[in-house]
């Protein structure tokens, strides 16, 4: 089991060298001079070259991204091009706030995705079934912005029930986190469902039937866990996808998490704040689909004794 | 006993294009798709492009009313012209998203599954790493270092789909390569750009239809995101993303700015959905009855 | 009384391409310690039979029209959910034929047969059921201390194994096997057989066993019936079918298709065409498009059973004689 | 000189667990006109021994030869005429054939791929010929897999067989999947072919009741390795080999008999994965003694003809 962690934490290194390199090249490659953008208009050509010596512009894109990742290997992201804070101070004070709004809906889309999508298996081919499904493609049909601006305009600014922007309590949370899942909830409840329904025609459910069991006990003991596994599967995605989700979350209702960093970093191209945000989540993302297949091998026995023989 | 009648001597491809129509959603929904296209497509026709890019602000903020169906915006342009002319870049930069991520994503994804072996796991690694970070967060730093014009929001969702068209296709076509009939092809010296083109692809190609239906939804939504967010198209250029965005500060004074055009794109991003969902049950008759 | 009696039973699967007519009226009885094998081939109904019995039809598309089906005088098609659930299991046992995917993949394999003791007898002591499992797995000849493995960890016939000791575990009245060793090769087909006439002789259960190879009916049952196009063609003791004096025509053409390891001859004699088609059924006797008797009464009228004794045939070709 | 011939033939597969030897040391020689029944139970090589043959898979050792030319090139690739003159007919009637074509279309498609036609109307022609002489009526031409039953599906299968005129077939386990009446037609329709067509089968099954009739000599397998090899006649006379023994009396025979003798065989078939030298039966052989496991157990001529591999007749 352990070795099976740590070879995944190994795989993990080589992904995140090849999607920064990309990154990397792509930004250098962007027509347009940094230094230009971050100076103005009216700088002279010896400032811009002192600038472009201090950034180490002038060194090879290869060796210059050789020497960040240097840099990063040690625990240092750099410093914005702009403000020159740390980036890794700004980290720490966003951090949490997206986590927790993207944590937040991965929750809101699992418990809603999974009684939906389970009532719409079981009670197939019913209106009930029919309504979830509706709904479900209705939702995903919604841009998640403008859901947001409505659920603002209508629970926040008209009804007052909840704060229309920024952080602080669980109430603040509220709207943003359903905005969030409002994306990955229809996903979820069509996965559960057609998972289910491809369980239940499962010979091994027929077998429990014959068993004498009750339709609950064929359900709930037979067909949930084994219908569980390629829906499991999926929650890394849906947790990429709701992070993802968090820069039209974080813009609508103006939370200071880190998608917005990166929406300001991205507009005045500023490299090192934009390579940091990368590095960061693709380890996150990776950390989660660690996590979530180690829910699988507890879910399927065939995974974890895979792991320790 | 008719119906048995009906089913006889039809290809897979008339069988599902048989059950495909007995789901009605889907079915009005392939007409109203075609119908809110043509309205796009046609737009020149009827409607002159000046209307949705004039700024007029004597005008701004009528109401809904016969001249303006959809009223007008905070710079007095029609927003109706405003939806229906951003529709153009929405819609017709989504459907070229798909074609391309499926055409690469097929590419791909036949020879990795096909073929196996290091190909597929040098593939597969490249494919690993652009899954590495959420779709969005790509996206957007291929649109700033290419620079926010359709055509580039188009590569930057292209070079974000293809991992996953490929990853659908390459397991399809693994299932596949081993199917006996391949064989058989195999048996009689079929080459093998023959036997991925008229044996496998032909049968691999369902699911991946599905999921380009359905992804064209959510190419449309994730275009707009980024106009959105100041990302997208560069203004004036309508765009629903950004169309949205130039209003919602005066959204809860003027609610129709938000309703309106929010209801074009959920209507067409929709029937996109349920005809995407129709062919997957057209494709996989398990899943009814 | 008979232990179970299925009268003229109908039994039609709706799908999307149209109504199959699976059984069509289906007339079946089994007397308490009988064992009977039910013999057809793919699509006579041998499964749809099995299903409806224990009410395990599948849901909206499998449909029974008409006809009754009496267990142990209770009219099963009467019974609300719990009574059926009370007799699934406990009266009635099932052993499937795919082994393979039978057993649930996600529990241990003690565990699924400790379910079947926690369903039917809450009244027992854990330690009075845990002991009634070791006993079951040790009398189908797997060791005790496997049964915390998992399903993938056992092959094919020690699985069939395993659905068996799940199925006898409650001692059923009756035991109803669909094609229990299909899917296993010969020598594993062997053990099998061997092993579930040992536990028939010491459960004293009924059992009902379908299957496509005569063969294997012989070897463990004491009476068969022949199915085609879901109805009961021919029925007797194994020595009236087997004696092959006296055969349904289709019956005859069965055993005659099966190569003899004793002749030499050089071809086999194959029952010509094909069955009907069970969406679009012939009118009079529905095998007389592939028979070599067939009369023009035998295509538009359907025969009745002419009985001699134990031994029952669907067939004209037979009517008058049931008195000699 | 024999039609088909295999030298010391071997496939060996690398899993994870370990050297699979699928094919171990198979020697085998098919006469023109005649039929090599191959049989075993599953796992025991006799698929991947037909497919090693046909060039589907390359072999591990030893070669394969057509007429007495190898089918493969120095360089590994395999011959043209292999093409047009060995083919395969599969067990699977639902899978072996593409549901995207027609009928018409698959027994045309080897014959498009060889470029053995010249324009659609002398295809139409050849397909229509082709179908009449498996027996499957014109009217089917133009319908599509799924909407025939199995029967009729290996009657296209074999008709695709037949396009290219092949000298030589094999027949992976062709009836299994089908319902005993079925079988029967089509276990005649192939031995008639044969008769029309002078064609040579390998004929795999796991079945020994099936290749019965149809046999001139009968390979039996186990676990990758060859134990019995002798013309049919002598087989059905005498089992020599315990496991053929075993094999035969499993079958259960639609017929009445006062005992039940038959001989139950226990334990059950393993992967031979890095297999021990020895006896792979040995396990399971109620005769099996120390002499099984130690050493080598050759394939021996016992009689003329016969081939036999155990310990009891060394």
């Amino acid at each position: 089991m352990l070795k099976y962690i740590a070879k995944r934490i190994l795989l993990i290194i080589p992904v995140i060298i090849g999607i920064t390199l990309f990154i990397y090249l792509l930004l250098d490659f962007a027509p347009g001079d940094p230094v230009a953008l971050l100076l103005g208009a009216d700088a002279t050509q010896e400032q811009m070259d002192a600038l472009r010596h201090e950034l180490g512009l002038d060194q090879n894109v290869f060796i210059r991204y050789l020497n960040y990742m240097k840099q990063v290997l040690q625990g240092d992201l750099g410093a914005s091009w702009f403000n020159s804070r740390p980036i890794m101070d700004e980290f720490l004070e966003r951090f949490p706030n997206t986590l927790a709004l993207a944590f937040s809906a991965l929750f809101i889309t699992i418990v809603f995705g999974l009684s939906f999508g389970t009532l719409a298996a079981v009670n197939q081919n019913t209106p009930l079934d029919g309504i979830t499904l509706i709904f479900a493609l209705l939702f995903a049909s919604m841009p998640s912005f403008w859901f947001g601006l409505m659920l603002q305009i209508l629970f926040a600014l008209k009804l007052q029930w909840f704060p229309a922007m920024g952080v602080g309590t669980i109430k603040h949370m509220v709207l943003p986190a359903i905005t969030l899942s409002l994306g990955t909830i229809a996903n979820q409840v069509r996965m559960t469902r057609s998972s289910i329904l491809d369980v239940i025609d499962m010979n091994y459910v027929r077998t429990a039937r014959s068993k004498g069991a009750s339709e609950f006990h064929v359900v709930y003991h037979h067909v949930i866990r084994n219908a569980l596994m390629p829906v499991v599967t999926n929650w890394g995605l849906t947790f990429a996808t709701a992070f993802g989700g968090t820069i039209i979350s974080e813009t609508v209702f103006s939370i200071p998490g880190i998608s917005s960093y990166l929406i300001n970093a991205v507009k005045v191209r500023d490299v090192p704040v934009v390579m940091g945000t990368v590095i960061i989540v693709a380890i996150i993302v990776a950390l989660i689909n660690l996590v979530i297949d180690l829910i699988y091998a507890v879910i399927d026995p065939r995974v974890k004794l895979g792991y320790t023989s | 006993m008719k119906k048995k009648e009906k089913a006889k001597s039809q290809s897979q491809l008339g069988l599902i294009l048989f059950r495909f129509k007995k789901n009605k959603l889907a079915y009005i929904s392939v007409y109203v798709l075609i119908l809110i296209a043509l309205a796009i497509l046609l737009a020149p026709l009827y409607m002159d492009y000046d209307k949705a890019i004039k700024q007029n602000i004597s005008e701004r903020f009528i109401s809904p009313c016969w001249e303006h169906p959809f009223g007008t915006d905070l710079y007095g342009r029609d927003l109706l012209a405003r939806v229906i002319y951003g529709g153009r870049i929405s819609l017709f930069a989504g459907l070229a998203v798909i074609l391309f991520s499926f055409i690469f994503g097929v590419i791909i994804g036949s020879i990795s599954g096909y073929f196996g072996g290091w190909v597929d796991q040098i593939l597969m690694r490249f494919i690993d790493i652009f899954m590495a970070v959420p779709t969005i967060f790509l996206a957007m730093a291929i649109v700033t270092a290419l620079g926010a014009t359709p055509v580039n929001l188009v590569i930057a969702f292209v070079i974000c789909n293809i991992p996953s068209y490929s990853r659908i296709v390459r397991s399809s076509i693994m299932t596949l390569r081993n199917m006996e009939y391949v064989e058989a092809a195999k048996c009689c010296g079929t080459s093998n750009l023959r036997i991925i083109l008229k044996h496998i692809i032909p049968n691999g190609i369902g699911p991946v239809i599905v999921t380009a239906t359905i992804s064209l939804g959510t190419a449309i939504l994730s275009i707009s995101s980024l106009g959105f967010l100041g990302l997208g198209i560069a203004p004036p250029t309508p765009e629903w993303g950004t169309l949205l965005a130039d209003n919602r500060y005066y959204i809860r004074y003027y609610p129709y700015l938000g309703i309106l055009p929010g209801v074009a794109i959920i209507l067409t991003v929709m029937c996109v959905n349920f005809i995407g969902d129709g062919l997957r049950d057209a494709l996989d008759p398990k899943m009814k009855k | 009384m008979a232990l179970l009696e299925v009268k003229d039973l109908y039994v039609n699967y709706n799908t999307d391409e149209g109504v199959v007519h699976a059984l069509n009226g289906l007339n079946f009885s089994i007397e308490k310690g009988e064992c009977i094998g039910l013999v057809g081939e793919t699509g006579a109904g041998k499964t749809t039979l099995a299903l409806s019995i224990t009410q395990l039809l599948p849901k909206h598309v499998g449909e029974i029209v008409q006809g009754s089906i009496v267990y142990d005088g209770n009219d099963v098609l009467a019974m609300n959910k719990r009574e059926i659930q009370a007799m699934r299991g406990e009266k009635v046992s099932m052993i499937f034929q795919d082994p393979m995917d039978s057993l649930n993949p996600t529990k241990t394999v003690g565990h699924q047969l400790l379910e079947v003791l926690n369903l039917h007898f809450k009244e027992l002591s854990r330690k009075e059921k845990q002991e009634k499992v070791d006993q079951m797995f040790r009398l189908v000849g797997i060791p005790a201390e496997r049964q915390n493995e998992y399903p993938f960890q056992f092959s094919g016939g020690m699985k069939q194994r395993i659905g068996i000791a799940m199925a006898l575990i409650s001692r059923p009245e009756l035991l109803i096997a669909d094609e229990p060793t299909t899917a296993l090769d010969v020598t594993i087909q062997a053990q099998i057989l061997d092993l579930m006439r040992r536990l028939r002789d010491e459960f004293h259960s009924s059992m009902i066993l379908i299957t496509h190879d005569l063969g294997i009916v012989v070897d463990v049952c004491t009476k068969v019936a022949v199915i085609y196009c879901g109805q009961v063609i021919e029925f007797g003791t194994i020595e009236d079918v087997y004696a092959r004096r006296n055969n349904h025509p289709y019956t005859e053409g069965l055993f005659k298709c099966i190569p003899d390891l004793k002749s030499d001859a050089k071809r086999l004699t194959p029952i010509k065409g094909y069955m009907a088609d069970p969406a679009n059924l012939p009118k009079g006797c529905k095998f007389s498009n592939r028979c070599d008797y067939k009369s023009t009464r035998c295509e538009c009228e359907e025969p009745e059973f002419y009985e001699t004794g134990t031994h029952g045939i669907k067939c004209f070709r037979f009517e008058g004689q049931q008195e000699k | 000189m024999a039609l088909i011939e295999t030298n010391h033939l071997k496939k060996y597969f690398k899993t994870k667990s370990g050297l699979l030897h699928a094919v171990d040391d198979v020697t085998l020689k098919i006469e023109k006109n005649e039929t090599l029944g191959v049989v075993g139970e599953s796992g025991c090589g006799k698929s991947t021994l037909g497919r090693v043959i046909l060039g589907l898979l390359p072999a591990t050792e030893g070669d394969v030869t057509y007429d007495g030319e190898s089918i493969w090139t120095e360089k590994g690739k395999k011959k043209d005429f292999v093409y047009n003159e060995m083919q395969m007919i599969f067990q699977d009637p639902f899978s072996c054939l593409n549901p995207r074509l027609s009928i018409h279309d698959l027994i045309a498609e080897p014959m498009i791929v060889r470029k053995m036609v010249k324009d659609k109307k002398e295809m139409k022609q050849r397909v229509l010929e082709l179908m009449d002489l498996v027996g499957l009526s014109e009217r089917y031409v133009n319908a599509y897999p799924h909407e025939l039953d199995g029967g009729r599906r290996q009657r296209v299968g074999i008709a695709r067989a037949l396009a290219l005129n092949p000298k030589f077939i094999v027949c992976d386990e062709p009836v299994s999947a089908l319902d005993v009446s079925i079988q029967a037609q089509i276990l005649n329709l192939i031995m008639d072919l044969q008769d029309k067509k002078g064609l040579s089968y390998m004929f795999i099954t796991h079945n020994l009741c099936v290749v019965k009739h149809i046999s001139t000599n009968i390979m039996v397998m186990y676990m990758g390795q060859v134990v019995e090899y002798t013309s049919k006649e002598a087989l059905f006379e005498k089992q020599l080999h315990p496991y053929s023994e075993a094999l035969l009396s499993a079958i259960p025979l639609p017929e009445l008999r006062k005992s039940r003798d038959r001989i139950v065989l226990k334990g059950e078939v393993s992967n031979p994965i890095n297999p021990k030298p020895g006896c792979r039966f040995a396990p399971r052989c109620k005769y099996a003694t120390e002499k099984c496991t130690s050493q080598e157990i050759p394939l021996i001529e016992v009689e003329k003809g016969r081939k036999v591999a155990c310990a009891l007749y060394m």
